[in-house]
């Protein structure tokens, strides 16, 4: 009997979760929203400032050549090396090198950002980052420079229902 | 009888990334020798060649699921020996993540369990109620998985004030769905009957083989590092060690259902209690003066505990890791003899056995 | 030619090779009918149904073809391809429900509504994959086990009564047909485990082995009641004695043993021990790729098709049910009937396996051999009472 | 805060009277580091077992929570660290003791402890086969984790230098 009554329940459990909402979305039609902009680091503070930890942004601008993401990326992954951008002049860059990131190595930690003290090197929100080739997930640092795409709506946040959680 | 030798894995639906060698005598395995090692990466030796700051994102790649539970004792000993307080909103932010990863491991635990039984609807449901943590870890972290959050010093960012809303909502849409998964698993007619009294490891071989985590609480040793060997903020919190006497496979899981239900307690506790305040000290350098410090911590799979010894440099000079899979390993030829083959499953994810943590 | 990349343009790309291969042959038959007079014949025929359908009809019956022919029977109606698209839209089916249980999607894509044609994708898919024969296993063997299951499986659509007059093959003794047929699967099960030559499909195959002949014996017993009640082992007699009353009423442990027995006889999750994934790859299946493996997969279905058919047909009152369609449409009612309640029958088994986790061998030749043995009894001693009581002219049956 | 105090100062008498338990009980001993809720005894090889077995019977220290390798090249030495805990008293469940000892580099042998804490059997294979040490009385003494075709030199030894860095 209790045998009976408790394969009941889980039939009623089961039977209960069809009537839900389902908690899939579609992901090539509908994209997941992120908030924020991306991880940034206040380095006169030494904290980081919440956010998605994507792709990076280099602003050229402001960035020194001084190589200090370079050294932090050698023990992690590898994936920064810095190159030389004969085109591009800035006064505080005189040799005018800059990073470029391999993202087929590229795990993602942003220790590179917090290493940067020069607020030069930031992540975003793009994640993104997919190829045929490993050739062009090689980023330079005017593809760095570039801000991201806005991602095409319509994009789903996590919402909470009653009894079930659903994307929308 | 004749006796059939069975090799389980690497290749197998049923093994991870390791082998068991079966001996079968009928359907019941008179001899189970486990052959771990394939997916080891030597990270003891590699975490001798990076500084303090570059072993953290490696160091938690072994353990993804546990991201937090993996790392922290590393941060303990390494501020140990550089002998700073964190900032207590950091060691709240750090509880949190560490519970968020617990229910994160647990709910995976829940679903492979769930395949292993042949039962699909327990493992659809929670890799889905996994999305609703990690997507709160995400909004904390600023990552879904490997977060390398946890830094010499505190957090590297704060916690946005968003998540207080979204764990509550989160927490209280679990709590409901935990009373389904019972009813739909942990209850089941066939479930139990598969389950209850199978795979028994009693108290005295659980204390004797050293065993951790779920698995040692499931042989009725009430044990946990949060409240035997407290760090961080956990003495300030007010919570349950679920313990049961059956030593059986099914009470395993139950254990991990209760943790989860303890872990979001936490989690409520932590979100009401948080102070404000910085969440980092500003260290311009990590330097380590020498000496050797253990530290351990409770991991979702049990006590992980590290070994470090500085010398002074820029490197450690010796990490050793022992995390709670590579000791639960030594149940495997314990607790499969007898059993039979179609309990091997129940068995082996009994223990909450993770390969690549083993290996490391 | 463009890359094809979706299932879509697949299709459209399939549509266009028909098409071509019709003009075709279209215009090589309108050469030839020019020579040869009997293709001439069926040329008058072809063009003149166009308008007028009837005449091909004819035409099909004259040869032997046609709607009441044996061979429509067999091939199209109520026989295999009947059969097999049940199959294709039950998997189908079982997936999307099985998927909104488990709050996701399910097949989407193939197929504008809601991955309708899913099914059809992966046989597609199926036949176009190499099929693999390990190398030390007995080869002949191997191969033909897809085919022997297959046509056991199609077998046991010869004695079900769709409806009224639909029936391929009227017998007797079709209760034991069925019986004699089923019984042949586990050879068939332990003759695929046994010529992959390996392991784990031989475990999966003892354990088939194991598991059906546990359930032989409950199941024929509980078809004892309906066969007592009836006094006849023709299944077409049994739905007729049904008109008033359904015999799931009369029997209720009757249903329920050899609704467990059917599940188990089939294989399916709570009890899907012989191709266990977790415990032992995938049982007696392990070795086999391609359309090999698609066959056992359609076999399994129509299996589980026409074993709903039967439990529905026993203890379901086969093709009765009220009249929902216009007068002159009774057989098309009666056939709905039957599918609505197979479909039940077969949503039901779909439920279980959605909540329940697989059973091990022991718990399950426990229950074999014990519980439902005693259950089947009880449920015979139950109908003697009935029938001694004359109760049942009560019911009016 | 007073509680925190009073469990801090018990926790360091509880400390004391470990260490004092040892030090009296083995006079030889090289060396005892006292942190919070860690010590750490330095033994010599001969003395091993018979402080292992003391520690067992005697404290109630039950399992081995690891057993970890260092090599020291400079001083020619290993030192093979058995971190002790225990489930069974509960009193002094926070405690982990470090039992160490040091061994020569050019001929690792230590005695294995599997007989008094079987815990150890895959820490110690895993201590054998990444420094080459060899715990004698150990029943199955095998690779575990590298590959059964190793035969560089064992990889945790400082003089292991591992490709590319």
């Amino acid at each position: 009997m209790v045998f009976i009554i408790k394969m009941l329940n889980s039939i009623r459990s089961g039977m209960n979760q069809v009537f839900k909402r389902r908690m899939t979305f579609r992901y090539p039609d509908q994209r997941l929203f992120i908030e924020g902009d991306g991880y940034k680091y206040d380095p006169k503070a030494g904290i980081g400032i919440n956010g998605y930890r994507g792709r990076h942004i280099l602003y050229l601008e402001k960035c020194t050549g001084c190589s200090l993401c370079v050294m932090m990326c050698q023990g992690i992954s590898q994936a920064i090396e810095m190159k030389n951008v004969p085109n591009k002049q800035i006064p505080v860059n005189k040799k005018s090198i800059f990073p470029q990131i391999d993202y087929s190595k590229c795990v993602y930690c942003g220790f590179c950002v917090d290493a940067c003290p020069f607020e030069a090197l930031f992540e975003t929100n793009e994640y993104e980052i997919v190829s045929y080739d490993r050739e062009s997930l090689l980023f330079t640092p005017e593809q760095l420079a570039i801000p991201p795409k806005k991602r095409p709506e319509p994009t789903v946040n996590l919402k909470y229902g009653d009894s079930d959680v659903y994307h929308g | 009888m004749s006796k059939l030798s069975l090799s389980v894995g690497p290749q197998h639906p049923g093994s991870g990334h390791m082998r068991i060698i079966l001996t079968l005598s009928g359907d019941y395995i008179i001899e189970a020798i486990p052959d771990p090692g394939y997916v080891h990466r030597g990270e003891e030796k590699l975490a001798e060649y990076r500084t303090y700051i570059q072993n953290i994102p490696h160091l938690e790649r072994p353990v993804l699921l546990d991201a937090t539970g993996a790392i922290f004792p590393y941060i303990l000993a390494v501020e140990d020996l550089m002998n700073i307080i964190v900032p207590e909103r950091a060691q709240f932010i750090r509880v949190i993540m560490a519970e968020l990863n617990r229910i994160i491991s647990h709910l995976y635990y829940m679903a492979i369990y769930g395949i292993f039984m042949g039962h699909s609807t327990m493992f659809m449901w929670p890799v889905g109620d996994r999305e609703v943590f990690i997507d709160l870890a995400n909004n904390i972290a600023g990552q879904r998985v490997s977060y390398a959050f946890l830094v010499p010093g505190g957090v590297r960012n704060d916690m946005p004030e968003i998540v207080k809303e979204r764990a509550e909502k989160a927490c209280n849409y679990f709590e409901k769905h935990l009373i389904e998964y019972e009813r739909i698993f942990m209850n089941n007619p066939l479930f139990e009957k598969r389950t209850k009294g199978v795979g028994i490891l009693s108290k005295q071989d659980a204390i004797r083989l050293g065993v951790v985590g779920p698995t040692l609480r499931a042989s009725g040793v009430k044990s946990d590092v949060r409240k035997d060997d407290t760090y961080s903020v956990y003495d300030q919190l007010d919570f349950e060690i679920p313990v049961s006497n059956a030593c059986d496979s099914w009470s395993r899981a139950w254990i991990h259902m209760e943790e989860m239900r303890q872990s979001m307690s936490i989690i409520r506790q932590c979100l009401k209690r948080i102070p404000a305040g910085p969440v980092k000290l500003n260290l311009k350098q990590i330097k380590v003066p020498p000496g050797e410090s253990f530290s351990r911590v409770e991991a979702a799979r049990g006590t992980l505990s590290y070994y470090l010894i500085s010398d002074g440099g820029k490197v450690p000079y010796r990490v050793r890791i022992m995390t709670p899979s590579f000791r639960n390993l030594i149940t495997i030829p314990n607790i499969m003899k007898g059993v039979m083959l179609a309990d091997m499953p129940p068995t082996y994810w009994g223990i909450d056995y993770w390969p690549v943590e083993a290996d490391r | 030619m463009s890359k094809i990349q979706t299932f879509s343009s697949f299709v459209k790309r399939l549509i266009i090779v028909i098409i071509g291969l019709l003009i075709t042959l279209t215009l090589l038959f309108s050469l030839l009918a020019y020579f040869v007079p009997s293709v001439k014949e069926l040329q008058n025929i072809l063009l003149s149904s166009i308008g007028n359908p009837s005449l091909m009809l004819n035409y099909l019956d004259q040869k032997g073809f046609g709607l009441n022919s044996l061979f429509f029977k067999v091939a199209v109606f109520p026989g295999f391809t009947w059969a097999a698209l049940i199959a294709a839209e039950i998997i189908w089916f079982e997936r999307k429900f099985l998927a909104k249980m488990q709050m996701r999607v399910g097949p989407l894509y193939a197929g504008k509504i809601a991955g309708l044609l899913q099914p059809i994708a992966d046989v597609v898919k199926l036949v176009f994959k190499e099929i693999i024969t390990p190398s030390s296993s007995d080869k002949w063997f191997f191969l033909s086990i897809p085919i022997i299951i297959t046509s056991i499986a199609a077998a046991l659509l010869a004695v079900l009564p769709v409806s009224e007059g639909w029936i391929i093959m009227r017998s007797d003794v079709s209760v034991l047909i069925i019986f004699a047929i089923v019984g042949f699967v586990p050879i068939a099960v332990l003759l695929g485990g046994w010529a992959s030559n390996s392991k784990y499909p031989f475990i999966g195959a003892l354990r088939g082995l194991h598991q059906m002949i546990a359930f032989e014996i409950p199941m024929l017993i509980s078809t004892l009641g309906v066969v007592l009640v009836t006094g006849t082992l023709d299944l077409v007699n049994i739905v007729y004695t049904q008109s008033n009353v359904w015999f799931i009423l009369l029997m209720p442990i009757g249903a329920f043993v050899f609704f467990s027995c059917m599940i188990i006889e089939l294989e399916r999750i709570p009890f899907d021990l012989p191709e266990a994934e977790s415990e032992i790859a995938s049982g007696y299946l392990t070795e086999y790729t391609s359309m090999a493996f698609g066959n056992i997969q359609l076999a399994i279905y129509i299996r589980f098709y026409a074993m709903a058919g039967i439990f529905t047909t026993m203890f379901l009152g086969g093709w009765y049910g009220p009249q929902i369609l216009p007068n002159g449409f009774e057989i098309a009612n009666q056939v709905i009937w039957f599918t609505i309640k197979t479909l039940l029958v077969m949503i039901l088994a779909i439920v279980l396996r959605g909540v329940n986790p697989r059973v091990r061998i022991d718990l399950l030749l426990r229950m074999g051999w014990s519980s439902l043995l005693i259950l089947s009894f009880a449920n015979l001693f139950l109908v003697i009472l009935i029938l001694q009581t004359e109760l049942i002219q009560m019911v009016g049956v | 805060m007073l509680e925190t105090s009073n469990t801090e100062s018990t926790l360091i008498e509880r400390e004391q009277k470990l260490a004092a338990d040892l030090k009296s009980r083995f006079d030889d001993v090289l060396e005892i580091t006292i942190k919070p809720k860690r010590i750490k005894i330095k033994v010599k090889l001969e003395k091993l077992l018979d402080t292992a077995n003391y520690i067992n019977n005697n404290l109630g220290f039950d399992h081995s929570t690891s057993v970890s390798g260092v090599d020291y090249p400079n001083s020619k030495e290993f030192e093979v660290v058995y971190h002790l805990s225990t489930y069974g008293r509960e009193d002094i469940r926070d405690i982990v003791i470090a039992l160490s000892t040091r061994i020569s580099r050019d001929e690792p042998k230590t005695q294995s402890l599997i007989s008094i804490w079987p815990s150890v059997e895959y820490s110690e294979r895993e201590t054998f086969e990444m420094f080459g040490i060899i715990f004698v009385g150990h029943p199955k003494l095998e690779k575990l984790l590298l590959p059964e075709d190793w035969n560089d030199i064992p990889p945790l030894r400082k003089d292991f230098k591992p490709p590319g860095r």
